[in-house]
């Protein structure tokens, strides 16, 4: 066998070795490929074109369908409905004592305080209040109509007399009133019942004809009555998936 | 392929873009971010670290913990780690706003400390476990960091922060005690540190099943 | 942070830059053309195409 | 034209840009002190990086091996091991191969030659330094940036040498075509730097706040491999394959193309290591797609060494240059698209955590770029000391101990590893299960350490003997020797 290359004298002028036989025919695959004279210039083969094509078409796809919207808040493709233009954190089903605890900071807590107190003969206390937890003629549909349309005029509270007003709550979905009532009554040492997303849907739907604030005689003149027990606090992601309905809800009763 | 100088231009400026994309996206987004205020504290989520904690951060560095245990607890439905009891939900970005450095890690050789202060809040159970891991777990094979404790003959009373309850052969013979660097004390305040129970919105914990 | 803001936008000037210099440059010069040529720059006259340049030591 | 003339019209012979060996022996012997200072202060980091990573690889089947000594905890010995061989070896060794490269490739002799050997000095102090930093519990447990903060502007000084006179080369180089080499070689010596002190001040001397040090941290650790060790290993095999064979690479577009994809794909790669972590899904996302994107320069690059290669495999008998490079390269293949499928999320959530990644960064930086730097050197050396390599029979003993212990090494951690993702993604297995699988693996993989560890003492001999010029003189300007019968030299 020869050395597997030509002396250096004749250059690289393959194809005459092709020509020498004796070489030829031990060297047949070897000077086959040598003698293809396009070294150096070939072409990007075709179908090499094609699955780089198919793997950039991919890579398309890929990125609409897992990258989040490109939001810099979505940590978790799959979580998120983000072509629906949903926010990230409504997504999930929330602990309703977290949502509430939020809603009440960024609500409540400029009159009741967050120790629930609320602040001696200006704002009434949340604490042991009737008015949250029920008694006397205290329904639980008396809150959320509170919530939802405002209170205002003389109110007595745990014995003591306030006169000051009290917005409504309108503007917050279903989902969040609830949260918030279910907060401020197993805060603080209150322990009553949640109430659900549904029942203040409900009230809502009932009470779309007031739209002044109400007053302590107004609401008096209103049987008080409980909430449907929603089970357990735990029954929140029961109540998650009816958000999507509720929030159109929420625009009739404001109209 | 005669599209050649267009291909340069392409290129390079893609190339470019994982700059923006890799280093100043997240230098602005992620490196801007603030801590949720807690309503119920007046504090903050995640939790300021005291300063034995941070302390601990660099003890926890220069001795490598973290090419053996991971701090993150990946996303729920491609993982299993919350299934695993890693931690009651995904960590974000604000999840590592104390941390400095961050210790994310590569490798699961022993278990995920995202949550290990929740998990283990017994400080002698770390200072035992750092001593002499195999008197803990029989089966470990995580290395003894008995150079960051002090032998020492009992002088009088007992110290207070001696290990309590050590029995493997570096066990202290009557008479001696272990008792912990500050290194040691600062690491462990650390891994007491490490907690994730608190809620972040841009992370739900996902429903029990 | 200002000095990080300042790393941001002089390492994508310089990204860009560089870039846009270097692209400039090959089409200049020509380096985009005659590809076939460029891959027998590396040999020389005496050590030509079909030269091998490497081999086990014969002393064993 | 026909394809014949066209190719005469290239040949060297009518081409007055080509060297007279007489050019050829000064541009060698300009560089004949930087780069075997390069190489040999690489090879000694080598031998250290190497008894770092046995004793590493020990400690995981003996956890009380050495438990008392506080530097040889294995927190720090990892990152030790870690940073020597990707600090002290690949990249002294990727220098000293891009420098005699790009002076070769400029037609140029090597400008300043101190310059570069105090750039070596400074470089291996920086190391050193590092080291020894780490050992002693100053490492700031950054992947790949463990160095502490006062060795990295030892190495960063050292390197402004490098890259300014690699900067100086370039531009004073002969006229005519830039080959493909020359452009990996100049990318990555610009690349790095910038990949090097973004890390640098955004991660050690300023740091960033919270999980963005994670992204970037990934940008640069993976970049170091892809945009610095990646493009000087191709560089070398673009040159070495050719040049052995003496046959020109088989497309010269294919190399281009390679070239490009690379620069553009492979920068957004770093992500992948963070896949399920805390940052935003685009970020991953973006990632794991320029991760499988890696397909066309690595198919590219793969289809273009064969089909080089393809008709010369009996090359692979009779030149060490070529036995390493084309080992290296068929590694790179097979461990870039390795890489690809590990992006896929739902195999890496599986493999991430464990063993199969170390493995798979072993074959990268070993199976790949150092077989890499191992053939350049087999063809780098005599030309520089002007003697032969003093015996085939440890060359071969070489390559079989390197080639069998990191295939060794790298199958019993792939395995090892599946089996332990596999007990750590099942909620009902618990976390012990996930060491008992691993342990028989961890077990071969410290035997491989010792096939490697007798590798590179057998190398480093070798390479001494050079240096003390034993053995034969070369006796042509290019060849061994004269040309002994291919199947005289058994394998």
């Amino acid at each position: 066998m020869t050395p597997p290359t030509p002396p250096p004298d004749e250059g690289f002028k393959e194809n005459e070795l092709a020509s020498d036989i004796d070489v030829s025919q031990v060297h047949g695959s070897i000077l086959r490929e040598r003698a293809e004279p396009c070294d150096g210039y070939e072409p990007v083969p075709l179908w090499l074109i094609t699955v780089f094509f198919a793997i950039i078409f991919w890579a398309g796809l890929y990125l609409a369908y897992f990258s989040g919207g490109f939001r810099a808040d979505v940590f978790n493709p799959d979580r998120v409905a983000w072509a629906g233009g949903g926010p990230a954190v409504a997504a999930g089903p929330v602990d309703p004592k977290v949502l509430g605890k939020r809603v009440f900071t960024q609500n409540c807590v400029v009159c009741h305080q967050t120790t629930g107190l609320g602040v001696a003969g200006q704002f009434p206390p949340l604490v042991g209040s009737e008015w949250v937890v029920g008694g006397d003629w205290h329904g639980d549909n008396h809150l959320v109509k509170i919530l939802l349309n405002g209170l205002q005029g003389p109110i007595q509270v745990k014995g003591a007399a306030y006169n000051n007003a009290m917005p409504p709550w309108a503007q917050l979905d279903d989902e969040k009133i609830s949260a918030v009532l279910t907060y401020i009554r197993s805060e603080w040492g209150n322990s009553a019942p949640a109430i659900s997303a549904d029942y203040v849907k409900k009230i809502r739907e009932a009470s779309a004809a007031q739209t002044e604030p109400w007053t302590q005689k107004a609401l008096q003149a209103i049987p008080g009555e409980k909430a449907p027990d929603a089970a357990a606090p735990a029954a929140a992601p029961a109540a998650a998936p009816a958000a999507p309905e509720a929030t159109p809800a929420a625009s009739p009763a404001a109209a | 392929m005669n599209k050649l100088p267009l291909l340069f231009l392409g290129v390079f400026i893609t190339f470019a873009s994982s700059w923006l994309g890799l280093v100043a996206y997240p230098y602005l987004t992620l490196g801007n971010m603030q801590p949720l205020p807690d309503e119920d504290t007046g504090g903050y989520f995640p939790p300021s670290q005291s300063g034995l904690a941070v302390a601990g951060q660099r003890v926890y560095a220069a001795n490598g913990c973290v090419y053996c245990h991971s701090q993150q607890v990946r996303l729920a439905p491609l993982s299993t780690d919350i299934a695993k009891g890693l931690g009651p939900r995904q960590t974000v970005a604000r999840d590592y706003l104390r941390a400095q450095p961050v210790f994310l890690g590569t490798m699961r050789t022993g278990p995920d400390l995202t949550n290990i202060g929740a998990r283990q809040p017994d400080q002698n159970w770390h200072h035992k476990h750092l001593y002499e891991p195999q008197t803990v777990t029989d089966w470990s094979i995580m290395p003894s960091f008995r150079y960051l404790y002090k032998m020492q003959k009992i002088q009088g009373q007992p110290s207070a922060d001696a290990i309590q309850g050590l029995a493997g052969p570096h066990a202290p013979a009557p008479g001696f005690e272990v008792v912990p660097s500050d290194d040691a004390k600062a690491l462990v305040a650390y891994l007491i540190s490490l907690k994730r129970n608190y809620p972040l919105p841009e992370s739900p914990e996902p429903p029990a099943n | 942070m200002i000095a990080g803001y300042l790393l941001l936008i002089g390492g994508l000037i310089f990204l860009s830059g560089s870039a846009l210099a270097a692209f400039y440059w090959a089409v200049k010069d020509g380096q985009l053309e005659n590809l076939p040529e460029a891959s027998l720059v590396i040999f020389d006259d005496d050590e030509p195409v079909g030269t091998a340049t490497d081999r086990f030591p014969s002393s064993q | 034209m026909n394809p014949q003339s066209l190719i005469s019209s290239f040949h060297p012979a009518n081409n007055p840009d080509t060297l007279a060996s007489h050019e050829r022996a000064e541009i060698d012997a300009s560089t004949r002190f930087p780069v075997l200072l390069f190489f040999a202060s690489a090879i000694f980091w080598l031998l250290i990086g190497s008894l770092l990573g046995l004793i590493s690889a020990w400690k995981m089947t003996h956890p009380g091996l050495f438990d008392q000594m506080a530097w040889l905890t294995f927190g720090r010995l990892r990152p030790a091991h870690l940073n020597t061989v990707i600090y002290g070896w690949a990249s002294a060794a990727g220098i000293g191969v891009g420098v005699w490269l790009m002076a070769r490739l400029c037609r140029v002799p090597l400008l300043h030659s101190k310059l570069l050997i105090s750039a070596a000095i400074f470089w291996n102090l920086g190391v050193l330094v590092g080291v020894m930093g780490i050992l002693a519990g100053d490492s700031r447990s950054i992947e790949w940036l463990e160095f502490p903060g006062y060795a990295t502007p030892i190495l960063f000084i050292a390197y402004a040498f490098i890259g300014i006179w690699a900067i100086i080369m370039f531009r004073f180089r002969r006229p005519g075509h830039v080959y493909v080499s020359q452009w990996y070689l100049f990318a990555a010596f610009l690349w790095f730097p910038w990949l090097y002190a973004t890390a640098n001040i955004l991660l050690v001397w300023q740091p960033i706040q919270g999980s963005a040090q994670g992204a970037v941290n990934w940008w640069f650790a993976h970049n170091v491999l892809g945009l610095w060790f990646t493009p000087i290993g191709l560089a070398s095999a673009y040159y070495m394959i050719p040049k052995v064979i003496g046959r020109p690479i088989h497309s010269y577009y294919l190399s281009i193309l390679g070239f490009w994809s690379l620069a553009l794909f492979y920068s957004w790669n770093g992500m992948h290591h963070l896949i399920g972590g805390p940052f935003p899904a685009w970020m991953v996302s973006a990632s794991v797609v320029a991760s499988i994107m890696m397909f066309i320069p690595v198919v590219t690059v793969a289809i273009n060494h064969h089909m080089t290669m393809r008709g010369h495999f009996g090359a692979l008998k009779w030149s060490p240059t070529l036995r390493f490079t084309v080992f290296g390269a068929m590694t790179y293949t097979v461990v870039s698209l390795q890489g690809s499928s590990m992006a896929i999320p739902s195999l890496n959530t599986l493999t991430h955590f464990t063993d199969y990644t170390i493995g798979h960064a072993h074959l990268g930086l070993y199976g790949f770029f150092s077989m890499m730097m191992f053939g350049a050197m087999y063809y780098i050396v005599p030309r520089l000391t002007g003697w032969e390599w003093p015996s085939a029979n440890a060359i071969r003993w070489h390559f079989w101990l390197v080639a069998v212990g990191i295939l060794l090494m790298v199958v019993s951690l792939s395995i090892g590893g599946i089996l332990q993702g596999l007990a750590q993604f099942d909620p009902q297995v618990s976390f012990r299960s996930s060491l008992d699988y691993a342990t028989p693996f961890r077990w071969i993989r410290g035997l491989s350490g010792f096939l490697l560890l007798g590798g590179h003492v057998v190398f480093a001999a070798l390479f001494t003997l050079m240096l003390l010029k034993v053995g034969r003189q070369k006796e042509g300007p290019a060849l061994f020797a004269a040309p002994v019968k291919p199947e005289a030299a058994p394998l």
